[in-house]
């Protein structure tokens, strides 16, 4: 076996140790995995965005729009000094400002529009019958819409339909449970395949 | 991760989706072969089959915890 | 003056973003892709804020004795990453790829798989028929789990099929109302961000 | 030569609906927070969770412990839901200082971290104790999604902190954290606009603000006019979605009814 996967293997058990208790060994695990992923980020920021984005289109290409980005990031190192961190604020505008202006038409069509207009359906169908699910979905958008309505307390006719509301929620929550479930699971079969097959070689 | 995607997917905002495990495994026998995915099926099956025990067994933990409660 | 050019700043590059997205002129798609990018290379200069701030919190531990060798082996472990990578390079062989492959990216599948079990502890806790919400919460799990557990019970298909009305129609519903009060929530404190009124990431007002 | 053409086009047509009704929510936002300002004052309902924020604060006051305030990893600071957080922070940060309990705000982004510092440290200096705002405790722990969960779940299992409040966007690592923080009996306050992590919230933790009500929360703590008057313009808002859906059912059902084909106004 090489030693490749023994220290996966072992880092493996180490982790899932914690499941036991905290012990020195989690600990130590823990902490070379903050630290090795810190260096990770480090080094793919500097060479995906720093070179390949920054300083190689400018000092190469001479894009001079970039000396704005520059300037925004030097900015931030402004925080190092009580002096200058005054300047750290317009980085920080720029993305919150930038940030913002982009939400309001993205979610407006992507978590409003589009949720509500997709909502819209007959409730008798053509032949006259009752369409069920149809009339699920409006009740169940109507009312959970009034759990959500701040204004007004939850209390009388309206309140009994604001809970009605929290009624359906719990359905939502109990099906999300369900089915994401699954994909909890399945991180951790592959976890104990790596473990019993490549590391101890029980199963192939 | 699948019902993330289903509003999206009712307002047609994405086409189709093959969901979780079950939809590979029910995709791999659409490609009639054999794969991760129907070996999984079974480890699902039983992950799905615990999670139910849980569930129930921690529902009979707070009865019997409240009958006891209220005899007191 | 101090608060006045951020909110300056704040103001124009949101009309910016906000105005470009109604456009397909190449103008208005460039200033969109050149700001995305400020985005990145922004956070990567704070990066070295971030990485200081962890430097710094390890050290002032380290001297204070509390949890010596293994702060000390993170701080290795991060110094080490560049190292590698200025002497071997970040191709697909090198040391630093290595140490991904096989030191970062074991660890952190397994803390995803740790959930397997955070599942099952919140299954046997989270999910006490308390009270009517509480029953629908469980009922609605149970039917979903039950579906997709291969059961060799009676009606399956039925079952399966009932699964996937709930999920499709009153469960759907609610995620959707869950959605439409996100984009509200969003929209409007987007809004106080741009207007300047909404103020605490200078600090709050004044 | 369409495709040229098209690119070139100032305004985006397609989007016409979209920006008409942004116009429109504009337009309430500014009527509820301009106009209004002098009427009487909007008052929220009573949202669960948010009496529960004092209370925890005042448990790790009383049990000597931390109090961990962590966003998520899922969020970043151009995203609303973070600042929405930011507000939560600012008001929990003001009451930290006045009780002097320790404050600990772990973050996968550096650029939170930096803005979480300017709040907290303002927060203090609000409450009198700028004293007491330790910059140590405001830390950056790796942006790598499970190397911040191991990290947050590290200081949760060692300093054992009384109260945790997850307030912002999460993903996967909702549950490690949530579930740490119940096997240490700490009261968890959760929140977030990820809908598929509210599930786990809402089984795990002992109070969940779902979506909006994240939203609403920092209006409701901080009692700042100007969000109050955000969230009334949400209200107004969801008045006229309600109208739309109702209009348009009564529409489509009409006209199946009828046996025409379904119009299908009200998709753009």
């Amino acid at each position: 076996m090489d030693i490749s996967t023994i220290i996966a293997g072992l880092l493996t058990l180490i982790i899932f140790s914690f499941l036991y208790k905290d012990n020195p060994f989690y600990k130590m695990a823990e902490s070379l995995l903050i630290g090795v992923s810190i260096g990770y980020v480090l080094v793919i920021t500097w060479s995906n965005t720093l070179m390949d984005m920054l300083f190689e289109p400018l000092f190469s290409n001479a894009e001079l729009s970039l000396i704005i980005p520059l300037f925004l990031g030097l900015f931030m190192l402004g925080r190092f000094s009580d002096k200058t961190v005054a300047l750290s604020r317009i980085p920080i505008a720029v993305m919150i400002g930038s940030g913002a202006g982009i939400a309001i038409p993205t979610m407006l069509y992507n978590r409003t529009i589009k949720q509500l207009t997709a909502s819209v359906m007959p409730i008798f169908t053509e032949s006259g019958g009752l369409n069920i699910s149809g009339i699920v979905v409006i009740v169940g958008l109507l009312s959970t819409l009034a759990y959500f309505y701040f204004s007004r307390e939850h209390k009388g006719k309206f309140g009994a339909f604001a809970k009605l509301g929290t009624y359906f929620l719990m359905i939502f929550f109990g099906t999300t449970f369900g089915y994401t479930v699954m994909s909890r699971m399945s991180t951790f079969i592959g976890r104990m395949e790596f473990l019993l097959s490549d590391f101890l070689k029980i199963t192939q | 991760m699948v019902t993330t995607y289903d509003p999206y997917l009712a307002s047609h905002q994405m086409t189709a989706m093959i969901g979780g495990l079950r939809g590979a495994a029910e995709y791999e026998k659409l490609l009639g072969m054999k794969g991760g995915g129907s070996r999984g099926m079974l480890a699902q099956s039983a992950a799905h089959l615990y999670v139910i025990f849980l569930i129930v067994l921690g529902n009979i933990f707070y009865f019997r915890n409240k009958k006891k409660g209220a005899r007191q | 003056m101090n608060r006045q050019i951020p909110l300056i700043v704040c103001f124009s590059f949101g009309l910016i973003m906000f105005l470009q997205y109604f456009s397909n002129h190449t103008i208005a798609r460039t200033m969109n892709l050149a700001i995305l990018d400020y985005w990145q290379i922004i956070f990567a200069f704070t990066l070295v804020l971030g990485v200081v701030s962890y430097i710094k919190a390890n050290m002032t531990k380290i001297s204070r004795g509390i949890d010596r060798p293994y702060l000390i082996v993170g701080l290795l472990g991060m110094i080490s990453m560049p190292i590698m990578a200025l002497i071997w390079g970040i191709k697909a062989d090198s040391p630093f790829m290595w140490m991904f492959e096989n030191v970062q990216a074991p660890m952190a599948s397994t803390v995803f798989a740790l959930l397997a079990f955070f599942v099952a502890s919140a299954s046997f806790r989270g999910f006490r028929a308390r009270s009517m919400q509480a029953s629908i919460l469980l009922g609605a799990a149970l039917i979903i789990l039950l579906s997709r557990s291969n059961l060799p019970i009676p009606y399956t298909e039925h079952l399966s099929e009932f699964a996937d009305w709930i999920r499709n129609y009153p469960s759907m519903t609610a995620r959707r109302a869950i959605l439409i009060g996100i984009g509200l929530g969003s929209l409007t404190t987007s809004m106080r961000v741009i207007l300047g009124i909404e103020r605490t990431w200078l600090g709050g007002e004044k | 030569m369409d495709l040229i053409i098209l690119t070139q086009s100032l305004f985006n047509t397609d989007r016409m609906a979209t920006f008409l009704i942004s116009l429109i929510a504009i337009a309430i936002v500014l009527y509820t927070t301009y106009f209004r300002k002098n009427k009487k004052p909007f008052t929220i309902r009573k949202i669960n969770g948010l009496q529960a924020v004092e209370d925890a604060i005042g448990r790790a006051t009383e049990m000597a412990r931390p109090l961990l305030y962590t966003p998520g990893w899922g969020g970043d600071i151009q995203r609303p839901t973070t600042i929405a957080s930011m507000n939560i922070l600012s008001f929990v940060a003001e009451k930290t200082a006045q009780y002097d309990c320790d404050l600990v705000f772990p973050t996968h982004d550096p650029i939170i971290m930096s803005v979480a510092q300017e709040v907290v440290k303002e927060s203090y200096s609000r409450a009198g104790y700028p004293d007491r705002y330790k910059e140590d405790n405001i830390s950056y722990v790796s942006s790598s999604q499970f190397g911040y969960a191991a990290a947050v779940d590290g200081i949760i299992s060692r300093t054992k902190p009384a109260s945790i409040f997850l307030l912002g966007t999460f993903e996967a690592e909702s549950l490690i954290l949530a579930e740490t923080g119940t096997s240490i009996n700490a009261i968890q306050i959760a929140g977030t606009d990820s809908t598929i992590q509210l599930s786990f919230f809402i089984v795990a933790c002992d109070y969940t603000l779902i979506g909006e009500e994240l939203f609403a929360a920092s209006g409701y703590l901080s009692g700042n006019k100007s969000i109050l008057a955000s969230v009334q313009a949400q209200d107004i808002m969801k008045i006229m979605i309600a109208v739309f859906i109702v209009t348009a059912v009564i529409w489509a059902t009409v006209e199946s009814l009828s046996g025409t084909p379904l119009s299908y106004w009200w998709k753009f």
